[in-house]
Formats: structure tokens, C-alpha cells, sequence
């Protein structure tokens, strides 16, 4: 990790597979920039990715993914995502093998705001935690503080590399299979004493309601990274706007994903939609 | 224009967010959003969803108006070597001939197009494309208010095409725009809901290019117009497809999903498709599909 | 009807074709070709051509006859312990009346699919079916030649399906078959030749279900007729999703080509399906899309 | 190759690609029926097999290949397939590798007629030497005499396998790379005054035409297998049909792809269908 300014210009480029670990549930592949991408910037922890799924016509979509991981150095860009196989593009990728090409657009959207943030706390449930174990590497590199509550369904859900945080790390299980049993914000209304300038959310929606309620009420910003289906993953065709507080429009791929808190809209999601960030 | 391939509206916003990504001024031509006389909000998520070889949308026309299209978006694309075309939709006749005599003289555009067909609003929208009269009223109330070129984009999801537009062509249209996203529906058999927040919305992509291929040549024989043509252009075959059914020019939208530089592929690989079919140029493939012998 | 699994005319033939590699037996009805009232030629070769997640075909009603298919096929069928359905298609009124007659006491039939929807054949198909007045013409004659239950098949390739549907009610059809190819266009961008002898065909397979699955919802709100539905079914989901967008039965066309056997595996994957939908079986489905809240 | 009587039951079945070897411009592609198929017929010299390519939606039609050799031992049925690279199906089975799994719908159709032939004159185009060396390889067996003509664009395109034929062979390249000058039917005027019970050909429309009009000419009976799109394979659909003799329909999947030439209509084909064999 050696450049994590917000990257503002998205580009679109292959990348190569270097290695797939399975994680349990998930897994984590990391890929390698083609040589002749040219520069491009790493992404900050909570901007995404489109990646192109399919090779032929079937699927035209490209499936959003968080950064895990990233460093742009000598070898050019390396980038790395978890991915929890929900459907037919994330087990396109679980399928991937090492030297496989990828087609890249990003980094894309608003990652978290940490200017000024001193005391962090880091509340994640299932594949949230991608961003946010990318979002305490970097405050370990920058000397910040912070408390991590990470849940999971399972131990095999589990993020790795969780045990190599410098920060304070709490991970629940909801069968107790790994930490504490139960969610994530069952550990909140306790920490939260302990008080905090910023916490940051990834998870299901309902999760990030709780997480986002039990924060405003203690009086801590909080930033949340909202789930929506994109296509063009660039604000142009307004696919996956969600209704914010006060009717405002927010433009998941391009104001978001990462939101305060207080603009977002809590209100029960419609059951159409895909299935929420585990 | 300096070439055939041009963006579809909706699908590359008001070009200033493709702009990053694509050497806008390669293209033949941008085709702004769709925008209506006050701004839209949109219909309720989830708006888009996808299908076999396409997608549903149901954006609903959310756009930041006329107004603001005058006074930031069009300034804005004052640095852009392309040539950028307008979309209107409105709700009522009055709606279009308001959005036509604000377009007049706004600068930078080269044409209007005309949304009849936009199956993702209640009112107006597609009904008007349904009805061979609405559409030459529109037309004509467009005409009136604006000197640009126009081309009224027609749905394929009418009984028979070509009579609307030949509808459109006696009231004095430039050209055509063929076609818009087809009406469809998807559910999701766990929840039972839909999958869009608007119940139906707009089949597009390479699964319905059979059928807008089928509108450019029916309208192609009925009127002679310019046809902008499109509906899952992917490659540089399919533009060669449109041209030989009867499109000028041909659009490219869903397909920028996958690739946001796929109408700079397109165009990169037109001239030897072009040669491939036996011509010198795209203007000789224009409606030139063999049908007899 | 055992179940809710049909095979879709035209696509498997006078079943006895898929005899030797599906147990027709298990399924909940096979739709035969539809018969004229002369045996039919068909169209010009070739009459089939892959397209993204479909195909196109002109056929062009090739078929037996109806003289034949009460002499030869009907009788071969005995041994089959399957609900066959036949399906009638005439270029005037009174071809209809004709194969209605012809088929009333023929015996081994539970069904009668009334075709006003080919879009592959020049005089009467799909233009029966884009018309209300024909429509209900065409339903009458049949009804008064024929005392089997009869079935409309219409076509999604009008401006209001809904409205047909109803004239198709009001006529009294005991319910509808939705729907049939949509009519569309291939080009070779080679040899300038559309890919289809007949020059356009009818577009099927997943490419269409979105459209398919809307005329269902459309017609199912519009006249709670029994629908038999089907464009693109491919899996038991997607049955899943007719049945909640309103059809009573579902069926199986282009995806046999895919696999002989879909029909019958979409039947074995249904029960778990249903159960995803929260239902203890297929009827508690239909139409039970949930649309508001 | 040990059971050739003509099979009539078609059957479903999965197989797996046993080898594949690069012959130049095709691909011999060996299968086994897997395990489980249940007893399968081998098919006859001609029929075909409608094979699976895609495991999407994208492509749903089966693709159409002629066995190039068959044997129903022991460890159950072996395919072999020639694949003449020209399209989307083709390339992906050119891409498949030893294990992956196809699905096979066959033998279908009406093979070569050899019954009471005691010489036979084959005439081969293209990757129409596919059927033909099958068809050679058994005459081998019932020890029927025949003379095979092959012809191809060039030495890259030569059917494999064609030197441990026992009858007689001549090759024909058009650019003269390997065998003679030419294509197969410039030997068929002076090779048809030795006298043959009957002819079988396959390869492009144009040739097999000429090839037929020169054996018709000569008084000897000829065979010609037809080429078409084809959707289901099993007469079901009359989507393969094309127009014979006398404006008789010609069902090519069920009662071909192998005709008597006089029941074939040699107009100037449709440029719009596909490619011919070749
Ligand atoms: C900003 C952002 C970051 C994300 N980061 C990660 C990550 O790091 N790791 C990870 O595993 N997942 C992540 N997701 C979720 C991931 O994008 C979806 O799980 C994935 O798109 C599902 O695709 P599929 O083809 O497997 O599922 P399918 O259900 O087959 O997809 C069908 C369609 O629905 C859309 N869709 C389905 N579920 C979702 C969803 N949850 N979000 C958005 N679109 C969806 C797909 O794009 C596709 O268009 C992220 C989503 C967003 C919006
Ligand atoms: C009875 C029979 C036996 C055959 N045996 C062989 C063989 O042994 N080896 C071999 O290499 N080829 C054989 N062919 C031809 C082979 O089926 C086609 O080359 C193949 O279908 C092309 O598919 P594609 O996806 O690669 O091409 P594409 O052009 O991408 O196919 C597009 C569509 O056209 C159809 N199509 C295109 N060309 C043909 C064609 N020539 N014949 C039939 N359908 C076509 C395809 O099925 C598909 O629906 C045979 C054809 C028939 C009818
Ligand atoms: C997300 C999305 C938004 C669209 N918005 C508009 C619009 O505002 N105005 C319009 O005329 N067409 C709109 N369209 C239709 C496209 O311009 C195009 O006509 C259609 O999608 C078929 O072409 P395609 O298959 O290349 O996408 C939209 C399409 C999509 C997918
Ligand atoms: C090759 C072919 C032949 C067909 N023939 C008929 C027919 O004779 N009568 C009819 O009512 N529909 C016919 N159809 C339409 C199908 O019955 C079905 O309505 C349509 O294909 C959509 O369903 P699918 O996507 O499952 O194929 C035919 C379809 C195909 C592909
Ligand atoms: S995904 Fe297109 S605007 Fe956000
Ligand atoms: S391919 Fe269907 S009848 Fe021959």
C-alpha cells in the first residue's frame, strides 16, 4: 500500500489474476494490472470496482466489488477483492484461475471520509467487512486508532487477515463459531460509551439501520456503504439511485457508496431487490 | 456527423460521465439523456435488472430538466469535439412544444430527439408512440417551436411500426430513431415481488436486436427516412446488420454497460466490416439488404 | 392436467417425435404443431437462425394437415398416457370453423390452442391476433364448431395485449396461451442476406421472457382468464415466475432444443421452487405477484 | 468398431472428452459416453450427433457433427468427432479439455445406405472427409473395395488417418501442398469409367453437386450428405428442411443428412444460410 489518495479518475483496464485463496465461504482473489494500463491510481478503502463478468453476451452487467486490498507500486497496480459467491457473476469469478484476464473499471464512487479522524469505530457484518479490513490496514499505516466489530454468519465467513490488525478487533459469530456469538451491533451500545469521532458501516441494510441509529443517538458521525445494482457503475445511467432522507436521490455508484449516515433512508427495502452485503 | 456510430440516450447520461473513459470526439454523435420540462425524480428502486442477453430498466425518466440542461449541462459540453444531440419527452403535447422552443438557439446541439416512447412514465411516453395521430401532433408541436433536425424515437411495441412512422415522416420529421426498450417484467420467485421497484420496465440489449432490426426495415421500406438505428448493437457485424436494414446511423447503449468503449471498438472495427460486406463506405450498405433472387 | 409443465406448440413436434427421449407421460400436456386446413409447405429454407439467448424461426406452419393429423397422428397418440392439445391456424374465419369442426369428436384431445398469432405465415396469423374484432371472430367460430375448451394464443407484438385478451374473453375462449414468437429480422453482414429464407421470423427463448412474462401479467389482470404461459421458460424459477405473473400452466418451447428433456427436469425442480415461494403448490401462485408496499 | 448396425433409438447423454489432437485446421475430439449413459447404439457411418456447446443461455442451439469414428466395447461408447473451426459452437469445443463434459444427442438421422455395395467410390470435401473416413474405416472392415477422393484447401486441412485406410486414397489439395492439384471431383470423370455400385459424398454444396451430376451421368447411384441448420434434430421442429426434387420437403435430421442425389434439389443455394461444409 503505497498511494491511497481518493483516486478520482476511474479507468478501465484488465487485470490479471495472480493467486485465489478460499476464505471459507468466500474468497479472495488478487489480480495484477495488465502491463500497458498505464498508471492508475489505487483506489481509497470503500471505492469499488465494475468487474466484467462474462466473456460473452449473456450477462452484460458488470458486477460491482469492493477493494479488499491495493498497492501501486513498481509491479504497477495490484488489487485485491473478497467475494461471497451469491449468484451467477460472483461464481464466474470463484471460477477464475491464475493468469485468467479480468476487465476493470474503476476505482469508482466516494470511499470513507477519515480526514480528521483520530478514534475510528469499524462496524462490519459479512462481506462488509471487505472494505472495512482495507479501511483499518490503512489506518494502521497512519498511526489512527480504532475499534473493529466484525460479524459473521459463520466461522467460515470469517475475513482473513483480521488477526493482523494493529487495532482493536471483536468478531462475532452468530452460531459462535468464531469470537462472541451473535452480531456485530450487539457489541455497540457498550463501545460506544467509550466514544469515538467516526464510525463506518458496511453490511446488510438492516444491520446498517441499527448500526446507524445506535450511532447518531450517542452523537458519532457515522458512514455507511450502501448496497444497489449498477450498470454503468459512472453516475450516467442512474440505475442505482436509492431514495435518501428527505426524498433526495442518492446515486449509489457516484455521490456513494459511502454515505453519512443521516442522508440515507432507512426505511424497509423493498424485497425485490438483490440480496443485501453479507 | 463525422461517422455512424453514435451513443443511445439514457445509457451515457449527459456524456460528461463517459468522457473520462471514451474519446468522445471519435464518435459520430452523443445522444443526451432524455430530459422532460421540469427535472425528474425517477421511478422507485431497484431500477434496472438483468436479463438473457439484456436488461430491464425503469429509470423513469430521472434527469435534471430542460432548464438545467440549458444553462449547465450544454455549457458544460461546450469543450467537447462531438456532436451532441438533445432527447425530449414529455407528458402532454404542450410538454414537447415547451421542451422544442427551449432547445431553439440553446447552442451546441446538432438535432432533437423526440421520446415518444418511453415505456417508464405513466403519462405520455410510450402511449403517445402507441397512436399514429399523438405522434404526428408531437411532431408537428416540435416542429413549430424549434428549427433543429429532428428524430422522433419510435417504440417496436405497436401492433404496426410502420404506420407510425409514416405517421411521423407526413408530419415533417427529419428522421427516425429506432427503437426504445421494449415493455417486460420480472419477478423474483422467492419473494414474489418484482424485481424492478415499477413493476415493468424496459427489455434492451443484444436480446432484442432481432426485433429493432425488424423496425428499421419496416420503416426503412415504409418511409425512406434517416433512421438512427439500434436495440443490442455489441460489434462491429451488428452495425453492418442496422445499415443493411435501412439505419444512417447506428446507436449503441446497453452494450456501454459492459464496455463503456464499445462504440469506440465498434467504430475502430467498421471500416473492414464495411469491407467485408462488399462496400466502399456505409452509405452504399444503407438499406441494401438483398431480399430477392 | 397432472401438472403444470406443457410442451409449447410447434417445438416438439406431434410428440411423438420426443417419445423415445421424454417420458411424455409425466408432463402436463403436450401442444401438437399447429394444423391448417390443407397440409402446409412451410417457408423457404433456411428457417431457423441462433440469436444472443434465442432464436428466430420461419417455419411457416409446415404441417401435416388436419385431415391427416385426425387419420394418422391422433390415432398414433393413443398409446400415450398424455393431455394433448392441439393447436389450429387458418388465413381466413372460416379455415378456423373448418378445423374446429374437424377436430370436434376427433377424440385423444382435452384441448384446443387457437394459433391467431404466427407471425411466419403472409395471410392471417398475427394479423388475426393484432386485431380485437378478428380475434373475437375467430374465438366464436371456433366455439360454435367445437366443444373442446379452447385456448387463444396471442401475440405480444401489439400496441395493448390486454385488450385483445379481452375481446378473446368476452368471445368466450376458455383461456389464453401467451405467447408467441415476436416477429424480428437477421441479417448476414457478409452476403447482405437476411439469415432467414422467409426474410423475418419469430424471435423465442429467455431472450424474450421479460415481454413474455408482462402480456401474462397484462392479460391475467385484465381478465383472470387460465393462461397458459411461456416465452423463454428455461427453469423451474422461471415458472415459478409465470405462475406468479399469472398463468395457470406453463410451457416449454425453445429451451427444448437446449436440452430435450427441460420440460421434464423443470418438473422435478418445481416442488422445491414452489416451496421457495413459500407456497405447498402451484396453484396458490398464480397471479399472486406482489405489486404494492 | 464393433456394432454398426444402423441405430434408430437416439438417446440423451452426457460424455467426456477423453483427447484432443490438433489435426491441423480441425480438431479430433474423442469422447466416452460417461458412466451411468445406460447402453448406447454406435452410430452408422453418416450419423450424427447434435452436441451441446454452450453450458449458458446464450447459445441454444445444439450444434450438428457428423461421427468421424465410433466403438461400443466394453468401457461403453467412444466418439470421435472432426471440428472444422467456423463459428462460436465450433471454437468452444475446439477450446474444451480432456475431462469437461458435453452433451450428446444421437445417433441421429440416416447414415450411409452400403447394403448389397461391393465397390464403392467415396468423394470428400473439406471436414466432409469426417463422415466419409468413417464410412471408409468400416468398408475396411466388410471388406468392401472403394476408392476415396479427398479433397482439401490445403495440407493443414487433411483428414488424419486417411494413410491406414486400405482402399484406395487420393488426395487433392487446392494449392497443391499435399496430394494432387486440385479438388476431388477433377479426379472423378476419368475414376467413374472404372465402375462403382454406388457413390457417397459429402462436402460443399457446389461440389457435391457436380459430384452428383457426374455419377448420375455415369449410371451410378449416389449418395450425398446434406448440410443444414438444425434446431432440434429429431424432426420436431422443420426447422432443417429443405427443398428437395420436385419440391419435395427434404427433412435433413430425420430423414437424412444423407439423401439419393436424385432426391436433391441442387439449385444455387441461399447465400444467406450458413457456411457449407467444407
Ligand atoms: C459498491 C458495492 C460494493 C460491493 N462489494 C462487494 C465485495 O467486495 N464482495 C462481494 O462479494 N460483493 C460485493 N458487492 C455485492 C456484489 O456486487 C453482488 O453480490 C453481485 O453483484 C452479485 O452478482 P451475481 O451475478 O453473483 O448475483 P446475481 O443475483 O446472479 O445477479 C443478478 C443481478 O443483480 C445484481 N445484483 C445482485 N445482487 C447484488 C448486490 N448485492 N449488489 C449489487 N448488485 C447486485 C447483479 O449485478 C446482476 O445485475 C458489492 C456491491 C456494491 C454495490
Ligand atoms: C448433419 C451435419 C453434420 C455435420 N458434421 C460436421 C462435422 O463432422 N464436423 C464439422 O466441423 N462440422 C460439421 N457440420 C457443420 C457444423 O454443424 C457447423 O459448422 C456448426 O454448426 C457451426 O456452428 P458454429 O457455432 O461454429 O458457427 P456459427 O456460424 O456461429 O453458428 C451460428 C448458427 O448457424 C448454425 N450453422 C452455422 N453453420 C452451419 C452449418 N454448416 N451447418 C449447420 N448449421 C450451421 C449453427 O448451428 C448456429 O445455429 C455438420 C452439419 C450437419 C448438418
Ligand atoms: C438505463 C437505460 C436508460 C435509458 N434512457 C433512455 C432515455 O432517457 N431516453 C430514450 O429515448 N431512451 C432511453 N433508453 C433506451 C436506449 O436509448 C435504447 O433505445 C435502448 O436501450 C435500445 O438500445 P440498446 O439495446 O443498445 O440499449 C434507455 C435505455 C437504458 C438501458
Ligand atoms: C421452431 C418453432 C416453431 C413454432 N411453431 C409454432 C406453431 O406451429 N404454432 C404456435 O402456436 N406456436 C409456434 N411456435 C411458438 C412457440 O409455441 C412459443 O409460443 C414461442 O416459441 C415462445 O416460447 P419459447 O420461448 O419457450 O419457445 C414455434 C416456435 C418455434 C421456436
Ligand atoms: S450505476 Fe449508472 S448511475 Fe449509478
Ligand atoms: S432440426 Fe428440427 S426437424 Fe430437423
Amino acid at each position: 500500500m503505497t498511494e491511497t489518495e481518493v483516486a478520482t479518475a476511474a479507468a478501465l483496464f484488465e487485470a490479471t489474476l495472480l493467486g485465489r485463496q478460499d476464505a471459507g465461504a468466500t474468497i479472495l482473489l488478487e489480480f495484477a494490472a495488465a502491463a500497458g494500463a498505464g498508471p492508475l491510481k489505487a483506489p481509497a478503502p470503500g471505492q469499488f470496482y465494475q468487474v466484467r463478468c462474462d466473456t460473452g453476451k449473456e450477462h452484460l452487467l458488470r458486477r460491482p466489488l469492493s477493494a479488499f486490498g491495493a498497492s501501486a507500486g513498481q509491479g504497477g497496480l495490484r488489487l485485491s477483492f473478497m467475494v461471497d459467491v451469491v449468484g451467477w457473476g460472483t461464481r464466474r469469478l470463484s471460477l477464475l484461475e491464475p493468469g485468467d484476464s479480468v476487465g476493470m473499471l474503476g476505482p469508482l464512487g466516494r470511499g470513507f471520509e477519515v480526514a480528521g479522524v483520530r478514534k475510528a469505530l469499524l462496524v462490519a457484518g459479512g462481506i462488509g467487512a471487505a472494505p472495512l479490513a482495507y479501511l483499518a490496514r490503512e489506518l494502521d499505516r497512519s498511526g489512527v486508532t480504532y475499534e473493529f466489530l466484525a460479524g459473521f454468519r459463520t466461522v467460515s465467513g470469517v475475513c482473513p487477515g483480521l488477526d493482523e490488525l494493529r487495532g482493536g478487533v471483536s468478531v462475532f459469530t452468530e452460531d459462535g463459531s468464531r469470537g462472541e456469538a451473535g452480531v456485530a451491533c450487539d457489541g455497540l451500545p457498550e463501545i460506544l460509551r467509550r466514544g469515538f469521532d467516526a464510525a463506518f458501516v458496511c453490511g446488510p441494510q438492516e444491520m446498517m439501520a441499527a448500526a446507524a441509529g445506535l450511532c447518531e443517538g450517542a452523537g458519532i458521525p457515522c458512514q455507511v456503504s450502501l448496497d444497489s445494482r449498477m450498470a454503468c457503475g459512472i453516475g450516467a445511467c442512474r440505475g442505482c439511485v436509492k431514495e435518501g432522507a428527505g426524498g433526495r436521490s442518492l446515486c449509489v455508484c457516484l455521490e456513494g457508496p459511502v454515505f453519512d449516515s443521516r442522508q440515507v433512508s432507512w426505511k424497509k427495502r423493498t424485497e425485490g431487490s438483490g440480496p443485501a452485503l453479507r | 456527423m463525422k461517422n455512424p456510430v453514435v451513443l443511445a440516450s439514457g445509457t451515457a447520461g449527459y456524456a460528461l460521465e463517459m468522457a473520462p473513459l471514451v474519446d468522445l470526439s471519435r464518435l459520430g454523435a452523443v445522444i443526451l439523456k432524455s430530459v422532460t420540462v421540469e427535472p425528474g425524480r425517477g421511478n422507485p428502486e431497484p431500477r434496472i435488472w438483468e436479463t438473457t442477453g439484456g436488461m430491464l430498466n425503469s429509470i423513469g425518466l430521472e434527469n435534471v430538466g430542460v432548464e438545467r440542461l440549458v444553462e449547465e449541462v450544454l455549457p458544460a459540453l461546450s469543450g467537447l469535439d462531438t456532436v451532441v444531440v438533445a432527447s425530449i419527452a414529455g407528458e402532454t403535447v404542450r410538454d414537447f412544444a415547451k421542451l422544442a422552443s427551449r432547445l431553439e438557439g440553446a447552442g451546441r446541439l446538432a438535432a432533437l430527439e423526440v421520446n415518444v416512447s418511453c415505456p417508464n412514465v405513466e403519462k405520455g411516453g410510450i402511449h403517445f408512440g402507441c397512436d399514429e395521430g399523438a405522434t404526428a401532433t408531437v411532431v408537428q408541436a416540435v416542429r413549430e417551436n424549434c428549427s433543429l433536425p429532428l428524430f422522433v424515437k419510435l417504440s417496436s411495441a405497436v401492433s404496426d411500426i410502420s404506420r407510425v412512422a409514416e405517421a411521423a415522416a407526413r408530419a415533417g420529421t427529419a428522421g427516425l430513431s429506432l427503437i426504445n426498450t421494449i415493455p417486460g417484467l420480472a419477478v423474483d420467485p422467492v419473494t414474489r415481488r418484482p424485481r424492478l421497484g415499477a413493476v415493468t420496465g424496459g427489455l434492451s440489449g443484444p436480446a432484442i436486436k432481432p426485433v429493432a432490426l425488424k423496425a428499421v426495415w419496416d420503416c426503412y421500406r415504409a418511409t425512406s427516412l434517416p433512421i438512427i438505428g439500434g436495440g443490442g448493437v455489441y460489434d462491429a457485424g451488428d452495425a453492418v446488420e442496422f445499415m443493411l436494414a435501412g439505419a444512417a446511423a447506428v446507436s449503441v447503449g446497453t452494450s456501454t454497460f459492459q464496455d463503456p468503449d464499445r462504440a469506440a471498438r465498434i467504430l475502430e472495427d467498421l471500416p473492414a466490416a464495411i469491407e467485408k460486406a462488399g462496400a466502399d463506405g456505409p452509405r452504399r450498405l444503407v438499406g441494401a439488404l438483398k431480399v430477392n433472387g
